[in-house]
């Protein structure tokens, strides 16, 4: 490597270095701040907690609340059951659509694409009438069930794209094989769609965790709570005590941050996957 | 009793034909090849063979029995692709048993008709690895296990070499004529390339265009192409066609002073437009012989024994001359060409032989 | 046996065949239909009804629409989101889209050391929930915290410190740029994706005809990666007229001050849903929503029918 | 295999329905806004409830005040709110009662101990059905330092010349802020801002009914005055006072880096919980008045769902709501709140206890966007934070900000039309 080279390489790595002390720098000064003393949050923010100004207050504050564990349970059950239903919805609608021709089939794709445009949330009004309708008002399905639908439109698109990917081979092979559709689904495609699946999971995972709408609206009671709307209330509540103002957002933090660290290859594979020769 | 039947099978695309009129039967024990240009349709007669293409009109049979409207799997055949087709997230010991656990076949038979197949394609031991583990020529052979432990009436094999290099290609293409000597197999094999057709067909079917041109042994096929499309497609290089008028009886006029006399077939007419077909095995450098054609020659292509002449006629025209041996000759020299009288073909204006001359 | 008709399978009759369907297509498309098309019809149809000042609604037909763009009342507010969504957008793609695809470029340099790492780092707060970062922002712009002014003052620039938030002429863009900090990343894996896909015998071409590595990517790489830049576009564009969550949670519904930051989303909300003592519209509000769907119809057609087509793709 | 997943899913489905949370009898929930206030309902109004009604189970479950009415009325016309509503006054909680959200409560016992003017906020138009018992209304005035005010050798200003005054002294020492107010959220500019001192300028009661009829505009020089007044403290709101939130607010004045707060008597509790030496001095009337005015606002009332499934426990909740115990426990456990039940109950916090010694010394006046005026489309009430905002930022002249406010409601308003 000559001079050069090692200029412009190390120009590369300055200016990656800096965008990515920007992109984290707000998320270490909370979490930092959150195991500060009061005192040492507002004098000196930007120094790491010492022995002197190491403080838990603000944890105890937000673990004392004894509802968190039901929080993360809670959210734990709807991201969990969202992305299973959404995986295994999504890619049995996509398998039909990119598999078998019938009369409706551009209209159906067509009629789920519009999902991907549209938020629910500007159908919130009917959505709660019909959740309270099918008696699902404050249960962790209704979430469940509205997530779904609105996850299942990018999910069709991501896997009918991977789908098409499978070689047509394969599917033929496992007709010669005397597998049935069904089993070919299951057996087959199924297992390969797996970095695809992963992928949609992650983008199911993201917005459903964070969503703080819905479990307002159609789950607000408590025991019943998800994370993100315990922690939101737990702010309003606590909102002029830093302490755990901090530790509240670093507690909805660091759970994501940790899964994201552990699935990101997973995401990165999934989301470049069309790149791989 | 396994031998397939097809009787006027035709399929269209809307209004687009694929397949026209096809009637064609596959003996038992036999290996037929389809060969033709991509595009011809031999792939999509195998699929309907196989029950992967739904067929518009006709009849398909295997082993007596009718088959038109059985899926893939009730049809008693097993096919190899081209792509192999492997599951990549199961094993070879499972992508060959995969097929038999579906069909409820007790798990020692599987055992037994896996370890089988492995024995004679030599997999033994790689039956615990992946695909993604396996060099081209083991994926052919685990796809060609996968079909032999269903025990088929009939093999389809969907240009199973083509993604394989040269070397190996050869070398898998006697390990399938081996294999077919061995299980005495009914096999339906598609190829666009006719030296796999002509090594390892009992019987080819050339088809273009979504007909079949025409049907017949290996060698019958070489010396008896029934038309143009035939003649050029078998053998390699193709075959010279050059353009003549018959100016009087046994006589043609091939243009540009080039006038050759040689018994024609009677159907052939004074004034009537031919081609005159002669493969480059049968053409020489050489200054006497019955029929004379002289040229200069443009290249010289040296193989090793044998070589390749492109020599232009007068008319404009280019053949290609098999040489031996070094003709230490420059390029642009005039030469002699003698074609061999018994293996001239004459094509009427359709394409269609008029006759070969007699041999 | 045409394409298009329920043609079947080899050897499945029409029940079964239909059945089959049903099994693979009616789970998705019943919860689709019932928990995200009928809501959303229901706010269109509500669109077409009037409320009147004692709380009850008389059908309006297409009167809603008139008023919202006509009536000083409504149309104010309404082309006043519709210009700062505009802005909003903008933002994004002048300043978020370009830097993704700087990092992109950047990422994709062959050889470069620790390449997964930037990746997943810099990918980070695109993971968190917008009220979050809406709050730790708010914490960080504080001028209560002050941390802001520290920096600025680090820097020997504490002259400048302005309360970028509060004040009209900058909320809108501070609150755009905390979108872009935000986002950047999906702009970045997408063309970084794109960016891969490129064969490098190409890369080495250019080499080899005398580019320099800039001139490479400018003349040779940008050029084929922009069927993934219009696709990042057209995302920027749902999502940048879908928005709501960051200004709502950074300036709340009235979206201060002066609502210099109140974009279609934070419109539509305090319509809908009222606020202090203003009630809830459900017709006015299902205006609105109609309108966003309709601007984002409309964008995704321009982009589909207009830029798409234009757009040269290279196949490798 | 498949016939496994099958019944997998059906499984999981019925896992995740067994978990519904049906109403049970005996249970009330409280739908209320006052999240900072959920530590004192949870560990003293309720257990007090308790003791008296053992067999009835209260939870309070409070929605972030900028969040609750979208969130309540959603949550209503869905069937979804609690038992117990807490009602903001007059035209929010008038709609959910026509609607039939909310039952009307004449037939409550304890109705009888509040006044028709402390009902009013929660009566229809013909004053015949009340539907919220009335819980308290707060007051607006000044909280200042009292260390602070000590160290400066201050005094609590009379008038607005002294107020100024007193906020150019602290801001010449430069160690405090003078003025803790923030225009970040915008609603402290019109309440704690415009509605704090305007009534010393409109006459209170007099001023608010004439608007309502017609009599007064919004561009008289009352309300033009009151924006001057505004405008004036632009300087000595602390650095940055435009992106300050309400939060920041209280922090700031928490820590002790604030002199005085313009407040609403509900920050007691917040300032006590910080324990800030605090005093309180009522909004400094302009040169030349002779009477004062003070704004103590009907700010929160409770009210019954109408479709409850637990009707009977709810009224029992909320006649104990109008009951004297209730008033004394609510009155000293926020202070801050102060009760609006006839009954005298005793304040023991001496801030609070200060707030609430205005109403002998001067005439109270509830704010005067709240009835009526904010029906219509644009909502008086939003503009008023809107101009109050730019006003205080500097960015709007007192004149154009009461024009604006008059528009507005010339189009909607018959009588001001």
């Amino acid at each position: 490597m000559n001079l050069r080279q090692q200029a412009s390489a190390f120009a590369v790595h300055a200016v990656l270095l800096a965008y990515t002390a920007l992109a984290l720098a707000p998320i270490i000064l909370v979490i930092m701040n959150s195991f500060k003393e009061r005192k040492a949050i507002f004098g000196a923010p930007l120094q790491l907690p010492s022995p002197s100004t190491f403080s838990l207050i603000g944890y105890d504050k937000v673990f004392g609340d004894s509802a968190i564990a039901s929080y993360y349970i809670n959210s734990i059950t709807v991201t969990g059951g969202t992305i299973f239903f959404t995986l295994l919805f999504g890619s049995m609608a996509a398998w039909a659509l990119a598999e078998y021709k019938f009369r409706f089939n551009t209209f159906l794709a067509i009629f789920l694409a519009i999902g991907i445009m549209v938020p629910i949330r500007l159908g919130s009004v009917a959505l709660i009438q019909l959740i309270a309708q099918l008696n699902l008002i404050n249960t962790l399905t209704a979430l469940i069930l509205v997530y779904v639908a609105q996850n299942i439109p990018l999910a069709v698109f991501i896997l009918s794209e991977f789908m098409g990917q499978i070689p047509k081979d394969l599917r033929e092979a496992a007709r010669c094989d005397g597998l049935s559709e069904y089993n070919i689904f299951f057996h087959i495609i199924l297992p390969l769609l797996r970095p695809a699946l992963a992928t949609v999971a992650v983008f199911t995972m993201i917005p459903v965790w964070n969503d703080l709408w819905f479990p307002l609206l159609l789950a607000p009671a408590r025991g019943k709570q998800t994370i993100t709307l315990g922690i939101q209330q737990f702010l309003g509540q606590y909102i002029t005590d830093w302490n755990s103002v901090l530790s509240a957002l670093a507690t909805a933090i660091i759970p994501v941050l940790i899964l994201y660290v552990i699935f990101s290859r997973q995401l990165i594979r999934g989301l470049t996957s069309g790149a791989v020769k | 009793m396994s031998e397939v039947k097809i009787e006027n099978l035709c399929k269209a695309y809307g209004p687009v034909e694929v397949l026209k009129n096809i009637d064609l039967t596959v003996e038992d024990g036999s290996f037929v090849v389809l060969v033709g240009p991509s595009g011809c349709g031999k792939s999509t007669l195998l699929r309907s063979i196989a029950g992967l293409e739904p067929i518009t009109a006709g009849n398909i049979s295997i082993g007596g029995r009718q088959v038109n409207d059985l899926p893939p799997a009730q049809r008693q055949i097993a096919m190899v692709f081209q792509s192999y087709a492997l599951y990549p997230h199961k094993n070879v010991y499972d992508n060959m048993a995969f097929g038999l656990k579906f069909a409820r076949t007790p798990k020692a038979e599987i055992d037994q008709r896996v370890s089988e197949a492995a024995r004679i394609l030599q997999l033994e031991h790689l039956l615990k690895r992946r695909p993604r583990e396996l060099s081209g020529g083991q994926r052919q052979r685990v796809a060609i296990g996968r079909a032999i432990v269903r025990k088929p009436q009939v093999f389809l094999f969907d240009e199973p070499l083509s993604n394989l290099d040269a070397a190996l290609r050869i070398n898998t293409r006697v390990e399938i004529a081996k294999l077919h000597k061995l299980l005495k197999a009914t096999i339906v094999y598609v190829t666009h390339d006719q030296v796999e057709a002509m090594t390892l067909a009992d019987k080819i079917v050339v088809m273009n265009n979504g007909r079949v041109e025409q049907t017949g042994k290996p060698l019958d096929l070489y010396y008896n192409p029934a038309n143009m499309f035939v003649a050029g497609f078998i053998g390699s290089p193709a075959m010279n066609f050059v353009a003549a008028k018959m100016t009087q009886k046994n006589q043609l006029d091939c243009g540009a002073g080039m006038k050759i006399n040689l018994p024609l077939p009677p159907a052939c007419k004074v004034g009537d437009k031919v081609t005159l077909g002669c493969r480059p095995e049968h053409i020489q450098f050489a200054a006497e012989g019955k029929i004379q054609l002289k040229g200069n020659v443009d290249i010289l292509e040296r193989l090793g024994e044998i070589g390749y002449a492109h020599v232009s006629l007068p008319n404009g025209q280019s053949i290609v001359a098999q040489i031996t041996g070094d003709p230490k000759v420059g390029n642009g020299a005039p030469v002699s060409l003698a074609l061999s009288p018994t293996h001239i073909h004459i094509f009427g204006e359709d394409g269609s032989v008029c006759s070969a001359a007699a041999r | 046996m045409a394409t298009g008709s329920d043609a079947g399978l080899m050897g499945m009759s029409r029940a079964s065949y239909l059945r089959l369907l049903g099994f693979f297509l009616a789970p998705a498309v019943i919860i689709y239909s019932v928990f995200s098309i009928y809501p959303l019809l229901a706010t269109i149809f509500s669109s077409l009804y009037l409320r009147q000042i004692d709380g009850t609604y008389v059908f309006n037909g297409l009167g809603n629409f008139v008023t919202l763009l006509t009536d000083t009342t409504w149309s104010v507010s309404f082309w006043n989101a519709m210009k700062n969504n505009f802005v909003f957008f903008l933002i994004h793609m002048g300043v978020q889209n370009p830097i993704g695809i700087a990092l992109a470029a950047l990422l994709s340099l062959p050889q470069l050391k620790f390449r997964a790492a930037y990746r997943t780092l810099i990918f980070m707060p695109t993971m968190l929930s917008v009220v979050i970062i809406g709050f730790t922002w708010q914490l960080i712009l504080s001028p209560l915290w002050g941390i802001s002014k520290m920096l600025l003052q680090a820097v020997g620039m504490g002259a400048f410190f302005a309360p970028l938030l509060g004040q009209e002429s900058t909320a809108l863009i501070t609150v755009s740029l905390i979108s872009v900090w935000q986002f950047v990343g999906i702009p970045m894996i997408l063309i970084y994706t794109a960016l891969l896909a490129i064969p490098d015998e190409l890369a080495d071409a250019a080499t080899v005809d005398g580019l320099t590595q800039f001139q490479t990517f400018f003349f040779v790489k940008l050029p084929l990666v922009i069927p993934a830049i219009g696709l990042v576009s057209v995302l920027t564009f749902v999502n940048n007229f879908n928005a709501f969550d960051l200004i709502y949670a950074m300036k709340g519904a009235l979206a201060g001050p002066n609502f210099s930051s109140d974009i279609m989303g934070t419109l539509f909300y305090r319509t809908f849903f009222g606020n202090q003592l203003q009630l809830g519209d459900a017709s006015m509000g299902s205006t609105i929503a109609t309108m966003m769907f309709l601007i984002i119809l409309l964008g995704v057609m321009v982009y589909l029918f207009v830029i798409q087509r234009r757009i040269q793709r290279y196949s490798f | 295999m498949l016939k496994m997943s099958l019944k997998t899913m059906l499984l999981a489905a019925v896992a995740l329905t067994v978990g519904t949370g049906a109403a049970s009898a005996g249970k009330l929930t409280i739908e209320s806004w006052r999240n900072d206030d959920a530590a004192i309902w949870k560990d003293k109004i309720i257990p007090a409830f308790m003791a008296k009604h053992p067999g009835i189970t209260v939870e309070f479950t409070p929605t972030a005040p900028k969040e609750y009415n979208a969130a309540l009325n959603a949550k209503l016309a869905g069937g979804t709110a609690g038992d117990i509503i807490t009602c903001r006054p007059f035209d929010a909680s008038l709609e959910l009662f026509n609607k039939g959200f909310l039952a009307g409560l004449n037939d409550l016992g304890s109705m009888k101990n509040f006044s028709d003017v402390a009902k009013s906020a929660w009566t229809t138009d013909d004053g015949k059905t009340t539907f919220c018992v009335p819980m308290g209304s707060v007051i607006h005035g000044f909280i200042y330092n009292k260390d602070i005010f000590a160290e400066l050798k201050l005094t609590e200003p009379k008038t607005e010349e002294e107020f100024l005054a007193t906020l150019e002294a602290i801001k010449k020492n430069g160690k405090y802020v003078p003025l803790v107010l923030g225009t970040n959220d915008q609603w402290e500019a019109a309440t704690m801002g415009f509605q704090n001192i305007g009534p010393n300028y409109w006459k209170g009661e007099d001023g608010r009914k004439a608007l309502i009829d017609g009599k007064g505009k919004l561009t008289d020089k009352a309300y033009v005055d009151t924006f001057a007044a505004l405008a004036k403290w632009g300087p000595y709101m602390g650095d940055g006072y435009k992106a300050q939130t309400y939060p920041d607010s209280q922090n700031l004045f928490g820590l002790g880096k604030g002199a005085i707060y313009a407040a609403g008597s509900w920050d007691i509790s917040t300032f006590r919980g910080q324990k800030v030496n605090m005093g309180a001095f009522k909004a400094p009337p302009p040169a030349g008045s002779k009477d004062c005015y003070i704004s103590d606002h009907t700010d929160i009332g409770i009210g019954m769902n109408a479709k409850s499934a637990n009707a009977a426990d709810a009224k029992v909740f909320l006649d104990w709501i109008g009951s004297e115990e209730f008033a004394g426990i609510f009155a000293n456990a926020l202070p801050g709140f102060f009760p609006l039940s006839n009954s005298k109950v005793a304040i023991s916090d001496d801030v609070a206890q200060t707030f609430v010694s205005w109403r002998g010394e001067c005439k109270s006046t509830i704010r005067n966007s709240y009835q009526i005026l904010s029906r219509g489309t644009p909502n008086l009430e939003n503009e008023m934070w809107n101009v109050s905002a730019q006003v205080l930022n500097g960015a709007m002249k007192p004149e154009a900000a009461a024009d604006q406010l008059e528009a507005g409601l010339q189009k909607w308003y018959k009588p001001h039309q």
